[in-house]
């Protein structure tokens, strides 16, 4: 059965979760040395397959695993780490108290008699970092390292291991375009020694950019294999969704009407200052920066999560304060957050209970809530957003990420926001489901409500937004219409595009400003 | 120039002790010259060996105390003897290689009063069977090792009296009377309570009460005759056993003033446990 | 496919059963191994001895349920419980009649909704850790019962009042009654009234709370007014029960009553919990206490088994939802 | 953008101190205003009765404190001293010389650490949580203390046992020694060592450690021995400074020992904590305890008082990270 080509191969895998056969005979095998892509829909049972590569699940009985031959059946990491294996796990949440290089070392700490000799450590982790092109102070708490660069030093992590395969699950969710060539760099230099790769990833352009080889898994069961340079990207979207389908989203254009939200002067020192902008009914409004470029700090100071210290927000022409969440969920504002775990899930809850949050009273039956009531509309929900769970009761922490990110947006789609602003929304979605998102986007302005989208993908803003605001460190440096905006203009306005001060007072003036300085940089 | 004396207490939550502690504080508003500081160890003996500490820190006159168990007066000697301060221990008697080392003791012995209580069962139930159950106050407690030990002691010498039950009611009239009730539906033959003091007394005999039994069912003895235990006397409770709380204080606080000042005093000052029964309940009511 | 996922749906259902019931499961065990060996264990009589037993710190236990939801906890319940007997005991001492009984049972537990406001003020807006807080009420408490009572049990002799910790209606004692309608209104604040979903979503998420709009500083200043309130009333119906307030009473029971939440499946991470269950770990520790009383097991063996029994509880639940 | 930049880092920095030494900087105030109030109490040998009251609970806070990073807790120190102290005593009463006093110490510090074992045991293998396992231990121990001692004190009369308590080595108590002599080394383990690493990302986030290879069974077993062993050694302690063992010793300090934890600013959430922060949390305790009583305050109102001052510095720690 072992083939010497391989340093993985996979026979049979199944695993059953209650309620959930989440992987049926999957078979798949890595040659050494090779990027292997995986792809399938979101619960499709990719991270499950990789954990129990990993000793995190202990998979059904009758499947096979060889890892160099061997059979491979690890109990623990430990034994996936000892036999050549690391992984980036999807959710990466690094300990928060401890420095870099400590995180860097966890587990294989480097030691001088009994102590550990944090020098060297500090000194190898800086080594590889500097290698791989991150740069980073190796003793700053993990706390304050933004997630970008957590996910950058999990990815160089797993590199150090000098593993013989490393898994790397959805690694550019959390990063931005200039950091995803980062990790593509990354990515190359790691197989230049001969380390084979298990890329999951959901974006077909990282797949085709980085890949020998792809495999789709749907459903839990396996689809085939196939080398990256024998498949277009409709026959791959056709294994992963089993239809027809475009990857590139074509809006159809909505009726734009009068002036819903009115941004004035919103300053939050340190985050951001002096943002300008207005939303129209049925219009789209993107958000596009880089990284800590204040996009989510904007938005969360609007739906009052994180409230400005100055500037003004107009609702209808009047003015509102919004102090609190609970402010904005009045004015009828809904938010899907940017970090499903801190901000968005009730991990331990079930799919209707992070539904209904926001908004209880249309459940409620002579003052008491409707169980069924509450359990219609999520069931309804489940369906229209196609999201995979046994039933809306099961626990959220049991859901894939993606579905996960539905469950999400389907709480703020139950509130009938007038205003929803959508921070990431399709951070790790599936294609399929990424479209399918997307036509409730533009089916909500087609109602006349209007969208605030923040987004590190520039295609998504680009086939999206009627207009784009970039924001570089903290600042709005233009607005431009979707006409002009192309990828390479928003690239350059948000890596700080050199554009005068504006004090102008009308929209317009600003955005054609905008306009000209990023044609002619 | 006022005396300081310092007083660490075992417990600041205990009825009979409160009675005790207004013995002491009576002696010090009745006598100017002399402040008595009373502590609180909550029951725990490191705490008491700290509070020691800090009134031998605090350069005391004297130490007046009540230890929360005997095995502790050895430490407390020592470290009085060491700071040349006079020792006077109240209510409960340590062994006599410690006494040695205390310069006086005001009370008796805690075995007295489960003798005492034991033997006025012993009567009223005068040659018939008695299956007794015991109700024991917090497990490891001077007053709870004594007093049981001094109730065994009687009912082993009495082939008709036969020691059926016995469990922690932690001093507790609500943990007692939740006993209580278990031991009633499990052994319905029990005839006498018998508990290590009065609240746990009581709460028997509320579950006496609840369980439909009436007074001459059972036979229920408690120790302190406090006010409360003496209102249910011949109501419920047969019969209880007084000791001096006040008597105690005021004479431990007067033989400690004595020393401060330097004065000769009698070593062992006892204080007898007397029976109270129905017939005397007026008698004692009108001690407090 | 189709057969595969009605095989996974059986699984499901028969894991949720043990995930909901394993402990209900636990009780009936223990229940019906202490029957089979004691004479009258299964007798009503003896289950509402039972109830009763349980029925105040049972009470307190759900209060402390709604404060662990949230991921906060209650250590003073009681301490509570003794500045609420004690508080009661003065006021009713003495007086006749329902109108005394019934002001003295408002004031325990408006004493104990303060205890609760002060619990809830220093962990909602002072943002200091419950568990903090509510250590410091706990001294705090029982400081001022002590106080309050000058160290002695305060005498509560009013018929009226200690009626209800005496009398039955058709043969269900007044304080089992007392603890079902608590449990019942509770159960239903927790599970069907927004204020509920909202302690569910504190300890979920805190952050997603607030983005949901919970007033998260409101909410937790409620479940502590709650649980202080509610340790209040299991002190008024114990100083009924024990005709007197005692400011030793109620030592220690914050820990059984958190023992009982935590039996009952509550999860100390905050977000998981349910009033029924709480019972059923209540009842688990009456019932165990009871068994070892009736058994006349030496009291120095009582502790450890009882000790043995709620880990033994605990354990074989966990064991079971792993299996399944 | 560079100057604000730089802004923040001042304030960082300034948070930092606040965070890190705003405790100390109360035990400080604390200190310097019973001083001013109480003659003698700034003087070494208070300094040194201080250190040596809060040496035995404050060896078990460090002990709890390796708990708590972890995101667990431990209950049973309290009882596991008891057990200790009469194991301790039994072995040593009667005896001679130090070899049995060492011992004896080894002979308590080991049944303090087969407690951790089971407690270990029980909360990594059977996944229980640790609040429970260690309340049913502490149910267990104070049990099996008051079995092995038949509920009585245990004369630990041995010379060379009881000077332990007793001695000082140039002016400082033998005991207090014991105490920095652990705290240096549980410093160490904790801040330099890999099991002190691994300590911190259990709590900080168990997936995460696990997926890093952390063996994290083990190393919370290491860490409830240790709690374990250092609760035993609070308890010889306590047995050489009392002449005797006491199965009623050690009541509630583990509650004592969590809020020097906490205090001390580790977090009940896992994942921060530190020995030099713990000690400094165990002293606002130490001095708090010695100053009320040598202010001679009416004790109901030391408790009161207590409470208060507790929350009091949790509080104000709070603030000023706030406002910072
Ligand atoms: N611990 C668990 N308990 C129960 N069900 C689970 C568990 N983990 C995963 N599942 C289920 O298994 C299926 C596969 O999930 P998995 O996370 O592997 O999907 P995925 O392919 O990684 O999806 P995504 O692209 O959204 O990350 C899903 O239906 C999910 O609900
Ligand atoms: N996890 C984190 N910990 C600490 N600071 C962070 C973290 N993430 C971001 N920051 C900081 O917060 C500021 C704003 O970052 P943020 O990521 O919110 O910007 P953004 O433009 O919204 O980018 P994104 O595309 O990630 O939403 C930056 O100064 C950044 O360094
Ligand atoms: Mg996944
Ligand atoms: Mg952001």
């Amino acid at each position: 059965m072992t083939n010497s080509d391989f340093i993985l191969e996979m026979v049979n895998v199944s695993k059953t979760f209650p309620g959930v056969k989440a992987l049926d005979q999957v078979n798949l095998s890595i040659r050494k040395g090779s990027i292997h892509a995986l792809m399938g829909e979101n619960g499709a049972g990719k991270s499950t397959l990789m954990k129990i590569l990993y000793g995190l699940y202990t998979p059904d009985e009758g499947g096979d695993v060889f890892f160099n031959g061997q059979p491979f059946t690890p109990k623990a990491p430990i034994d996936a780490i000892r036999t050549g294996l690391a992984m980036v796990p999807q959710e990466i949440s690094p300990s928060a108290n401890l420095s870099v290089a400590a995180n860097f070392f966890l587990g294989r700490e480097i030691k001088k008699g009994i102590l550990i000799d944090q020098a060297a450590m500090n000194e190898q982790t800086n080594k590889v970092l500097e290698e791989l092109g991150i740069p980073m102070k190796v003793e700053t708490l993990m706390q304050d390292v933004s997630v970008a660069k957590a996910q950058l030093l999990a990815i160089a992590t797993a590199v150090s291991y000098e593993a013989k395969l490393i898994i790397m699950d959805e690694p550019t969710t959390a990063l931005t375009e200039s950091e995803v060539h980062q990790l593509y760099r990354i990515v190359k230099k790691v197989q230049e020694r001969g380390i084979a790769i298990i890329y999951i990833s959901h974006k077909l352009g990282e797949v085709f950019e980085l890949s020998d080889e792809v495999s789709v898994i749907r459903d839990g069961q396996y689809i085939g294999t196939k080398k990256t340079t024998d498949i277009t990207k409709e026959e791959l979207i056709n294994m992963m969704v089993g239809r027809e389908m475009d990857e590139m989203f074509q809006r159809e254009d909505v009726v734009i009407g009068e002036t819903l939200l009115e941004v004035k002067h919103l300053s939050l020192p340190g985050k951001f200052e002096d943002i300008n902008f207005t939303v129209r009914k049925g219009e789209i409004f993107g958000i596009a920066g880089l990284v800590g470029a204040g996009r989510s700090e904007v938005v969360e100071a609007i739906f009052g999560y994180k409230a400005a210290e100055s500037g003004d927000i107009y609702l209808h022409g009047e003015k509102i304060d919004i102090r609190k969440p609970a402010d904005a969920i009045q004015h009828r504002i809904g938010f899907v957050t940017e970090d499903r775990k801190l901000t968005g899930l009730m991990l331990n809850m079930s799919v209707t209970d992070n539904m209904i949050m926001p908004e209880l009273l249309p459940y409620e039956k002579h003052h008491l809530i409707s169980e069924e009531l509450a359990s219609d509309v999520a069931n309804s929900m489940k369906d229209q957003l196609r999201i995979k769970t046994p039933t809306v009761d099961t626990i959220i922490g049991n859901l894939s990420g993606g579905n996960q990110q539905k469950v999400l947006i389907a709480r703020w789609l139950l509130l009938e926001p007038e205003i929803l602003i959508l921070d990431e929304p399709t951070k790790g979605i599936d294609i399929g489901a990424k479209a399918e998102i997307y036509k409730l986007i533009v089916e909500l302005a087609r109602l006349g409500k209007a969208i605030i989208i923040v987004s590190s993908e520039m295609l998504e803003l680009l086939s999206l937004s009627d207009r784009i605001m970039v924001m570089s460190e903290g600042r709005e440096v233009g607005i431009i219409d979707r006409e002009e905006a192309t990828q390479e203009i928003i690239l350059d306005m948000a890596a700080g595009g050199d554009v005068p001060s504006h004090d102008s007072t009308i929209q317009e003036e600003t955005t054609s400003q905008c306009k000209t300085e990023g044609m002619t940089s | 120039d006022t005396l300081v004396i310092g007083a660490p207490m075992p417990s600041f939550a205990d009825k009979w002790l409160s009675y005790l502690f207004e013995g002491i504080s009576e002696f010090d508003t009745a006598h100017s010259d002399v402040d008595i500081k009373l502590t609180d160890a909550n029951e725990d003996p490191s705490k008491m060996l700290n509070d020691v500490d800090n009134f031998i820190d605090a350069n005391v006159n004297a130490l007046l105390v009540v230890p929360t168990d005997v095995a502790i007066v050895k430490p407390i000697a020592k470290k009085a003897g060491r700071a040349g301060i006079p020792l006077v221990i109240v209510n409960r008697l340590p062994n006599e290689s410690t006494m040695k080392n205390v310069d006086a003791y005001v009370g008796s012995e805690s075995i007295q009063a489960g003798i005492i209580q034991a033997e006025s069962i012993v009567g009223m139930l005068d040659g018939k069977q008695g299956n007794v159950a015991i109700l024991m106050g917090v497990l490891g407690h001077e007053a709870q090792i004594n007093r049981t030990e001094g109730n065994k002691q009687v009912f082993a010498k009495h082939s008709n009296i036969k020691v059926i039950a016995e469990q922690e009611g932690r001093w507790d009239r609500a943990k007692a009377l939740q006993i209580t009730e278990d031991w009633l539906q499990a052994h319905p033959e029990i005839n006498v309570i018998v508990a290590n003091n009065d609240e746990m007394a009581i709460g028997a005999l509320l579950a006496a009460k609840k369980a439909g039994l009436t007074d001459a069912d059972l036979i229920i003895s408690g120790v302190d005759a406090t006010p409360d235990a003496l209102e249910y006397l011949g109501a419920g409770l047969d019969s209880t056993v007084f000791q001096s709380a006040k008597g105690q204080g005021y004479g431990g606080a007067e033989i400690a003033y004595k020393l401060a000042k330097g004065e000769k005093v009698q070593k062992m000052n006892w204080i007898d446990f007397e029976l109270v029964a129905e017939e005397q309940k007026a008698e004692y009511l009108s001690k407090y | 496919m189709i057969k595969s996922a009605n095989n996974s749906m059986r699984k499901t259902s028969y894991t949720e059963i043990l995930n909901k019931y394993g402990m209900l499961l636990i009780l009936i065990l223990l229940f019906s191994a202490l029957s089979l060996k004691i004479d009258g264990f299964a007798s009503f009589r003896n289950i509402f001895s039972i109830l009763e037993q349980v029925s105040m710190f049972g009470i307190i236990a759900i209060g402390v349920t709604f404060a662990i939801v949230t991921g906060g906890i209650d250590l003073s319940s009681g301490a509570v419980v003794a500045l609420a007997s004690v508080v009661g005991a003065s006021i009713v001492t003495g007086t006749e009649g329902y109108g005394m009984t019934i002001f003295a049972f408002g004031a325990a537990m408006f004493v104990g909704s303060i205890c609760g406001l002060i619990n809830g003020t220093i962990t909602a807006y002072g943002r200091i850790p419950p568990f903090i807080a509510t250590l410091g009420m706990m001294t705090m408490a029982r400081g001022v019962a002590q106080l309050v009572s000058n160290g002695r049990p305060v005498d509560a002799s009013s018929d009226a009042f200690t009626s209800i910790g005496d009398s039955a209606i058709f043969g269900v004692p007044s304080l089992v009654i007392i603890y079902v309608l608590v449990a019942v209104t509770c159960h239903i604040m927790m599970s069907r009234m927004s204020f509920g979903r909202h302690v569910f979503a504190i300890g979920g998420n805190v952050n997603t709370a607030k983005i949901c709009g919970v007033n998260v500083e409101i909410t937790l200043l409620k479940v502590y007014i709650l649980a202080g309130a509610l340790a209040g009333l299991a002190g008024a119906m114990l100083t009924s029960r024990a005709y007197a307030g005692n400011p030793t009473f109620g030592n220690m029971w914050e820990l059984d009553a958190i023992a009982a939440a935590v039996i009952g499946g509550t999860s100390l991470a905050g977000g998981v919990g349910s009033v029924p269950m709480c019972i059923v770990g209540a009842l688990i520790i009456g019932v165990m206490n009871k068994g070892l009383n009736m058994l006349g097991v030496d009291p120095y063996w009582q502790q450890i088994i009882k000790g043995m029994i709620i880990i033994g509880a605990v354990l074989l639940d966990a064991q079971k939802r792993k299996k399944a």
